[in-house]
């Protein structure tokens, strides 16, 4: 830790405001999320508490029959938007992290054995990354989420919204990691530290991840923050195709799914609140990665 | 497809028309579903067809029934089970055939075959038959004095054509079955298909020789139809005068739409009711009980005001006020009370609640989704965990017709104005012939006889009392939980005069502009 | 050089089989056909005579050799609704997507290298950290959003531009196109800026890189050195080097712009295959979907191999087998 | 007397580095004749790339001309350098693999630049193209080639005939033969030297080689850290340096000793006293490795085009005794790392074999006991520094690993101690193994890798160029250090370098690879007084020699 505050990297990060700003609203918003039961002034996942008399509540204002305030005001179903907000960014933040740790996993896993092992292996990986090429996200999700449909009682259909979201935009972004670490494990194998290795008889498995994972993770790093940014956009746009999280327990994007219905109308703050939190949301997370890379990429610096 | 390259390549250039002032760009959510016009009862599809295939007789904008392609009905004095039909003269389908008596005992025959979604409509006929070349009869089995009622949506097609294209009988959509005629039409109508492509724009041109045409405004040239999913970009697409008029504008963008100027917004009572259908035959619901603490434990003021906006009747019979059998009390709904419903949900002994799937359409009624949503939470504060299970409408009503929902949202027109039409489907134990919309396995061999004998029954007083029996029953048995009666809201171009049909099937024959 | 390309052609050739495959499974499994065309209902014997009829009890491989054999003759059998076999309703809304993706990459690149070149000659000045950060708003918000927005602000505020739809179209044989007609232009901007704005930022910051990556490379402080003018130095030696990773993600994002229009389409009511796929969706419409997905996947392999023929063209190292294998 | 054409004075660059600004380059004045060559020598870091970027002002973005200032004929130029470059002052850069654009036939580059500095007609252009390549060298049918098609020797021609195409008064030539072989390097060298003469064009040579220094420039300067400490005539600064700092270089220089077999510099004379020859420990016999070009798995499966296959080793033999130096010397490309990677193992041999005691490492049959047992003996040291110590590893855990491998400590303290004993043994502290290689200077490195080598107490160390990215002096004291741990542990060493003048003080018998096969086997003395091979003398005769008559 000592060693870390000391490096030039912690260094720079204090000197870089942009970096240092959207690292604080990241991590403001994730601690908001994780503290969302103790903040939230009510629940906004168990319907039995809402009061459909205070839909359409203005912040601020009382609302006309119930006469109850609410800080960012309501939705249509009389949902305090402030709560939804809090427990929809859990909601984001949850398949966000999830997916792009699965798609670490596999990226980094399959990147490394196609640049270490390579051969025919390494072309087959390649190719498979073609064909995921072809899917993005978005189809992915539809048809995970066509067959989940049909597989699955609808009981277990929330949570099952949620899996389908984790499952198929991490399968569909592990590619781009595959690329990189395949990409610096070509550069790395060929260094001389490896040969040093294996001439005292290091086995494969242990030279790859003792050896040469450590020195391929940074840029690994730098995508997965990119990554994390779109996974919580993909999120968003599957909620608004109808494959994402359910209206009862709404993620960020169905709040703004169910929001836009009303920017004509005059309820602003349906669609505002939550739209303004994905924005700080994602765009902090862009910064910071797009930071992370100039950074740990000294050629650019 | 390679062909098509092929034809492209020494492909001649042409522009589609140019559009005139008397165009109507005309929206809604959903498009119709085929073009065959039994193939499916359906709002959306109806209404579609009636641009270009003619009823008998239909119902004017009012909701009043005028004569079509009938000048005159009567049933026979000698005979109450026939009614004869005096067809109109000079009539010609777009195609230059004439219209004759054939083509309406082929289309009524049609109507009745496999695969029609029209024939409970017809179950009480038993015999058609051509008098003379525009006369027809129509034999039923027992008097059936309110015949004429389901005879509004039942569109006349040409013998010949039907026969040329080998479209005898219609598709079953349920079984994904196709023919000529989901894609081509050949009618009588006001309007002359002129492209159809699904989901994106049918264009329809004014029909020169249309029998109406000095009956009615029929200022009308060309139609262009196009369905717009999404609610904002509809409404969009009439704020940004892109269309002329949309059929459901969203309840929450109403006041924006009449604040637009150019634009106004008509309003009309919907000839549709919308509610909830439980399983009566087995799980929690099937107790009495428990349906009784459903139906009080919904509020259906708040769902009036806040899902609503207003614009919503609310309801205690799945009944809209403009059908033979409404009364007042039948209409008003049972209070809202919280505390009876938790009693009665201990006494059916579910103290503690239990989990149910609610099935609902997200595509079909206004605000379907967001009045289930709350449903939800109601339902939550008696204790009953309910997960919503929102889908388009073509997932939802196999579903909901299938009998594989437990709780479920449906909406129902009354195209016959009359209580027989209701029973017909949602009471009637299911059969092939009858009940196909009552999955909830309710069943009163009784009530069936009831319902059976309503159409033959020709002493009206008679008649009603019937009818207030069943509904005595429907009412006590609770299968179904009534919620309101729909208000239509079409959103138009000021210039525009045109009422709201009760039924929201826009007739472009009667629209004048100012 | 020839090699290469056999190489390519055979590598397109089994992905385009892989997905094959899976739109087949799709076909076959998302949804039993035979629960969807008989009701639930259907007697043992309806089902085997389906089966039969369908070729569903032949072995596995056989059903899917038979999938390739007719997606090889464009049949994919009879949308469920709308009659028509599906090769003719894809046809049909093609075009529609093909501009829309078209003019999208247009944008996203034109502006896309405008910008990014600008970014990385000009790295310290205020303007392109200005643009840098814009961009990434562009990345930051979902795409319907953007869309809704632009809509309520050009279309219902301003009425500027049209909300929904292609706009008057002029058919061209079967290809009905909206670049012909002012409505169609017009029609044109919103969604194109919609679906090209994620792709724009992408090129961009990649052009920037790859360039700032450039600049720094010998050959180009050699030329430098012999004193050719930066005019010469920015766009005769360094835009040509970076281009060309810019090309390739270029025209891989044009795959997936085709595949991301889907939700464009739904905002804009644009008639498109996206709008065509999520309605086959809605309606469990089968052939439909797996149909789509062959004609992504098919796209995207083109797509594919026609850049990696441009690198060809473009780098000489490539031509003589240089640099084989790129990842 | 007349000004001078190039005049450097009191210039400072300075770096804004993250914790503060340092200064690369401090008050250095200089002058240039029309028409002399002056070099400018110094280890690396010590300022003269960054002198020679000043001068056309081509210093990277990060750092800045702080002071003095540069002038042309009397002309200041370094606030506009622009109106110099190319024209005046051209610049040729050390890697002549990077130095081409290569997407541009070489043709279009030199009429490129010939046009942008004297406006004149494209055929015009075309024909001064021509000539200008015939001067360096280059058959004109190449004119409309891409760089990629030509050797490395060949492309720094091509980027002289850039650089002297507009015919600049002066050339700033920045290590321009560095990355080449001997044998290209003197032709280069001379070629560039001759047409200088011709043109009357100043060159000034930045290189880390005396030798180069000794044989090319007129006059030198001598750099450190920053700081000219010393400029005069070559031959007088080679003679009698006076400052402290240019002696230790031409000290430290290794030079070959022709004729008279004598000692050369820190010989530590009992090294080869403990020869027995019959104890042969490396036998290396028709050794072949043949490796296949053809790019991927794909060809090799289908056979899509002709494999290209390259015999990288033919049929070599050899055998080291115990305790000697085996020197293996030959350009880049002939084959001496891929022997150097069968030796260890990293390779396996197409056909012959290399045994080590007689156990042959790549053999099928070898258990993983008897292998490790074979790897024990038998380490390597490394020609990058910087690439050899693993840059996440603490160098602690680098040198442990082996001992852990290899089992050679029962317990954690003891392994402990052992890794203390390696780095004390290497002349680095304790305290280090608690350091991250990014911490230690180049020279600090390769004793940790010779020390990573030693880990296992092996007897014989193989030395891939272990010296060739080191400043002279850093290389005498690893040189040195490797010749006191041989005699300590009687070490055998295979020593593989470039540098004849290295192998000429490391090696008792030297072995000369020419393009996979050993065509000369000596004795050091012999080699050297006597060589027998046509290439061998070539050799020979082109490494640049500091020669002080």
């Amino acid at each position: 830790m000592n060693r870390f505050l000391k490096s030039d990297f912690f260094y720079d990060f204090l000197r870089a405001p942009i970096a240092v700003a959207s690292f604080v609203v990241v991590s403001t918003l994730i601690l908001l999320a994780l503290l969302a039961n103790f903040i939230a002034p009510t629940n906004p996942f168990d319907p039995a508490s809402l009061n459909l008399m205070n839909g359409f509540t203005a912040p601020m204002e009382p609302n006309a029959f119930t006469g109850e305030i609410f800080l960012m005001g309501t939705d249509d179903q009389g949902r305090d938007l402030f709560s939804a907000i809090l427990f929809g960014l859990r909601v984001s933040l949850f398949v966000g992290l999830m997916a792009v740790l699965l798609a670490t996993v596999i990226g980094v896993f399959l990147g490394l054995i196609a640049g270490y092992i390579g051969g025919w292996l390494d072309s087959l990986i390649m190719r498979l990354a073609d064909i995921q090429m072809t899917f993005p996200s978005i189809l992915i999700a539809m048809l995970i989420y066509g067959v989940a449909r049909g597989v699955l009682p609808p009981e277990l259909r929330d949570e099952m919204a949620i899996t389908v979201l984790i499952l198929s935009i991490g399968l569909s972004e592990w590619v781009s990691i595959a690329r990189t670490v395949r990409g610096s494990t070509l550069v790395e194998k060929e260094k001389e530290y490896v040969a040093a290795a294996r001439l005292i008889g290091l086995n494969h498995s242990r030279i790859m991840i003792r050896h040469i994972l450590p020195n391929v993770l940074s840029p690994v790093l730098v995508i997965a923050t990119i990554t994390l940014a779109l996974a919580i956009i993909a999120e968003a746009t599957l909620s608004f195709l109808g494959v994402g999280a359910p209206p009862t327990k709404p993620s960020l994007g169905t709040l703004i799914r169910v929001g836009q219905d009303f920017l004509f109308s005059g309820e602003w703050w349906i669609l505002l609140f939550p739209a303004l939190t994905l924005l700080a949301l994602a765009l902090s997370v862009n910064l910071f990665g797009d930071w992370l890379r100039d950074t740990l990429n000294p050629r650019l610096k | 497809m390679i062909k098509k390259l092929l034809t492209m390549a020494s492909a001649v250039v042409m522009i589609t028309t140019p559009t005139f002032s008397e165009t109507i760009r005309w929206a809604r959510a959903g498009d119709s579903i085929t073009l065959d016009p039994h193939a499916q009862n359906e709002g959306p599809t109806h209404a579609l067809a009636h641009q270009m295939y003619d009823p008998l007789l239909q119902r004017d904008m009012a909701g009043a029934i005028i004569p079509a392609l009938a000048t005159s009905w009567k049933a026979l004095d000698n005979n109450p089970n026939v009614w004869r039909f005096k067809l109109r003269q000079g009539v010609k389908f777009h195609d230059g055939a004439d219209f004759t008596s054939e083509d309406v005992v082929f289309s009524l025959n049609r109507a009745m075959a496999d695969g029609s979604e029209m024939k409970e409509l017809l179950s009480s006929i038993k015999d058609i038959r051509a008098v003379d070349t525009h006369t027809v009869d129509l034999e039923t089995h027992g008097a059936n004095p309110l015949l004429v009622n389901n005879l509004t949506n039942m569109f006349i097609m040409d013998k010949g054509w039907s026969e040329a294209n080998n479209v005898l009988t219609p598709h079953d959509v349920a079984k994904g079955e196709t023919n000529f005629a989901t894609m081509n039409t050949n009618g009588t109508g006001a309007f002359i298909l002129v492209s159809r492509s699904v989901d994106e724009k049918t264009v329809l041109k004014s029909n020169p020789n249309y029998w109406g045409n000095n009956l009615y405004p029929t200022e009308v040239s060309k139609i262009i139809y196009t369905p717009i999913q999404s609610a904002a970009t509809r409404v969009a697409a009439l704020l940004s005068g892109q269309v002329d008029i949309i059929q459901d504008v969203p309840v929450q963008d109403l006041d924006r739409v009449r604040e637009t100027n150019g634009l106004k917004v008509a309003t009309a009572a919907q000839n549709r009711v919308i509610f909830f259908g439980l399983d009566t035959a087995e799980g929690p619901t099937s107790n009495l009980k428990v349906r009784q603490a459903m139906n009080i434990a919904i509020n259906r003021e708040a769902i009036k005001k806040v899902v609503m906006r207003g614009q919503s009747d609310p309801t205690g019979v799945i009944m809209p006020p403009f059908v033979n059998g409404w009364t007042e009390k039948l209409n008003a709904y049972p209070k809202y009370d919280l505390e009876e419903a938790k009693k009665l949900m201990s006494e059916a002994g579910y103290e503690d609640g239990f989990s149910i799937t609610l099935n609902c359409p997200n595509d079909r009624y206004i605000n379907d989704e967001a009045i289930c949503q709350s449903a939800v939470g109601m339902m939550g504060q008696i204790g009953i965990d309910v997960t919503l299970d929102a889908k388009p409408k073509a997932q939802h009503f196999p579903i909901a017709k299938g009998g594989e929902a437990d709780f479920y949202m449906l909406g129902w027109g009354v195209p016959t104005f009359d209580s027989h039409y209701i029973f017909n489907y949602l009471v009637h134990t299911q059969t092939d012939k009858r009940g196909s919309w009552n999955p909830t396995g309710f069943s009163n061999s009784a009530v069936d006889a009831m319902i059976v004998s309503l159409e033959s029954e020709t002493d009206l007083g008679a008649r009603d009392g019937t009818i207030a029996k069943i509904w005595g029953t429907v009412q006590d048995a609770q299968m179904y939980l009534p919620i309101h009666n729909q208000v239509l809201n079409w959103g138009m171009s000021k210039n525009i005069k045109f009422d709201v049909q009760p039924e929201d099937k826009p007739h472009f024959q009667f629209l004048s502009f100012e | 050089m020839l090699s290469i390309i056999l190489k390519r052609l055979t590598q397109s050739v089994v992905v385009l089989f892989l997905v094959a495959l899976i739109s087949f499974l799709i076909f076959r499994y998302v949804g039993n056909p035979v629960d969807n065309l008989l009701g639930q209902e259907a007697t043992v014997q309806q089902r085997a005579a389906l089966e039969e009829a369908l070729g569903l009890n032949q072995p596995i491989y056989e059903q899917y050799f038979d999938f390739v054999w007719s997606a090889l003759h464009f049949d994919f059998g009879n949308s469920y609704r709308g009659a028509l076999p599906v090769a003719e309703l894809i046809s049909s809304r093609l075009p529609a997507t093909l501009e829309l993706a078209f003019m999208s990459a247009l944008f996203a690149i034109i502006i896309g290298i405008i910008t990014g070149v600008y970014t990385a000659i000009r790295r310290n000045s205020f303007l392109s950290k200005f643009i840098l950060s814009i961009s990434l708003i562009g990345v930051s918000l979902p795409t319907f959003l953007i869309g809704v927005l632009l809509i309520w602000l050009f279309a219902v505020e301003l009425k500027w531009l049209p909300s929904f739809g292609r706009g008057e179209t002029i058919q061209l044989g079967w290809w009905s196109t909206g670049l012909l007609t002012l409505s169609g232009l017009k029609s044109l901007i919103l969604p194109s800026i919609t679906l090209g704005l994620y792709q724009l930022t992408l090129i961009m910051r990649l052009t920037r890189s790859e360039m700032l990556e450039v600049l720094d490379q010998d050959y180009v402080r050699f030329v430098r050195a012999l004193g050719l003018s930066n005019k010469q130095v920015h766009f005769r030696h360094a835009l040509p080097n970076t281009l060309i990773p810019v090309i390739t993600i270029a025209g891989l994002q044009l795959g997936s712009i085709v595949a991301f229009a889907i939700v464009t389409e739904t905002v804009f009511q644009w008639p498109g295959v996206g709008l065509l796929f999520i309605n086959s969706v809605y309606f469990v419409d089968i052939p439909v979907m797996s149909a789509y997905l062959l004609l992504v996947g098919g796209l995207f392999v083109i797509i594919n191999l026609i850049v990696d023929l441009l690198y060809l063209i473009i780098d000489p190292r490539i031509r003589d087998n240089q640099l084989i294998g790129k990842a | 007397m007349k000004q001078p054409l190039l005049n450097l004075n009191n210039i400072s660059v300075t770096f804004k580095t993250r914790r503060q600004d340092f200064k690369a380059v401090e008050d250095l004045s200089l002058t240039l004749k029309e028409g002399e060559i002056l070099g400018l020598v110094g280890e690396s870091g010590a300022g003269k790339s960054i002198t020679g970027a000043a001068i056309l002002g081509l210093i990277p973005s990060s750092g800045n001309l702080s002071s003095g200032e540069i002038s042309f004929k009397g002309q200041r130029i370094d606030k506009d350098p622009k109106i110099v470059r190319g024209s005046k002052i051209s610049m040729i850069f050390q890697d002549p693999l990077v130095s081409l654009n290569p997407l541009r036939r070489i043709g279009d580059q030199l009429i490129e630049t010939i046009q942008t500095h004297s406006p004149c007609s494209r055929t015009e252009a075309y024909d001064r193209a021509i000539k200008s390549l015939e001067e360096v060298g280059i058959d004109q049918n190449r004119f409309n080639a891409y760089p990629h098609t030509f050797s490395g020797g060949m492309r720094q021609r091509v980027v002289i005939a850039l650089a002297l195409a507009p015919q600049p008064a002066i050339i700033v030539a920045d290590e321009p033969t560095t990355s080449l072989d001997v044998s290209n390097q003197a032709q280069i060298l001379s070629l560039l030297k001759k047409l200088c003469k011709e043109k009357r064009t100043s060159v000034i040579l930045i290189t880390h080689d005396m030798g180069v220094i000794s044989q090319t420039t007129d006059r030198v300067a001598v750099l450190y850290s920053g700081k000219l400490v010393e400029i005069g005539i070559t031959q007088a600064v080679l003679k009698n340096p006076r400052h402290a700092y240019t002696q230790s270089l031409v000290r430290s220089t290794p030079r070959i000793e022709r004729g008279s077999p004598k000692q050369p510099i820190h010989q530590i004379p009992d090294s080869k006293s403990k020869l027995c020859p019959d104890s042969k420990v490396l036998i290396a016999e028709d050794l072949t490795r043949e490796f296949d070009l053809s790019p991927t798995w794909f060809y090799h499966k289908f056979n899509v085009h002709k494999q290209r296959r390259v015999l990288a080793v033919d049929s070599v033999s050899f055998s080291i005794n115990k305790g000697e130096t085996y020197g293996l010397v030959g350009d880049s490309g002939s084959g001496k790392s891929t022997i150097a990677k069968m030796a260890v193992g990293l390779l396996r041999p197409s056909s012959g074999q290399i045994t080590v005691n007689g156990e042959n490492l790549n053999s099928s049959t070898i258990s993983h006991r008897q292998s490790q047992r074979i790897r024990r003996r038998i380490q390597m040291v490394f020609q990058s520094p910087y690439a050899s110590l693993n840059p996440r590893w603490k160098i602690g855990s680098i040198l442990a690993e082996p001992i852990r491998v290899f089992g050679l400590s029962s317990t954690k303290e003891e392994e402990q101690n052992r890794v203390f004993e390696l780095l004390d043994q290497v002349g680095l502290s304790k305290s280090d193994v608690e350091k991250y290689p990014h911490e230690f200077s180049g020279g600090q490195r390769q004793r940790i890798s010779i020390a990573r080598a030693l880990a296992s107490k092996p007897e014989i160390i193989i030395c891939d160029e272990p010296t060739s990215a080191l400043d002279v002096s850093v290389q005498a004291q690893v040189l040195t250090l490797l010749k006191e741990l041989q005699r300590e542990f009687s070490l055998t060493y295979l020593f593989i370098t470039h540098d004849l003048a290295v192998v000429s003080t490391m090696a008792n018998k030297i072995g000369v690879l020419n393009q996979g096969r050993l065509i000369e086997e000596q004795s050091s003395e012999l080699l050297f007084s006597k060589p027998q091979h046509e290439h061998t003398k070539m050799l020979l005769d082109s490494a640049p020699k500091l020669d002080i008559a």
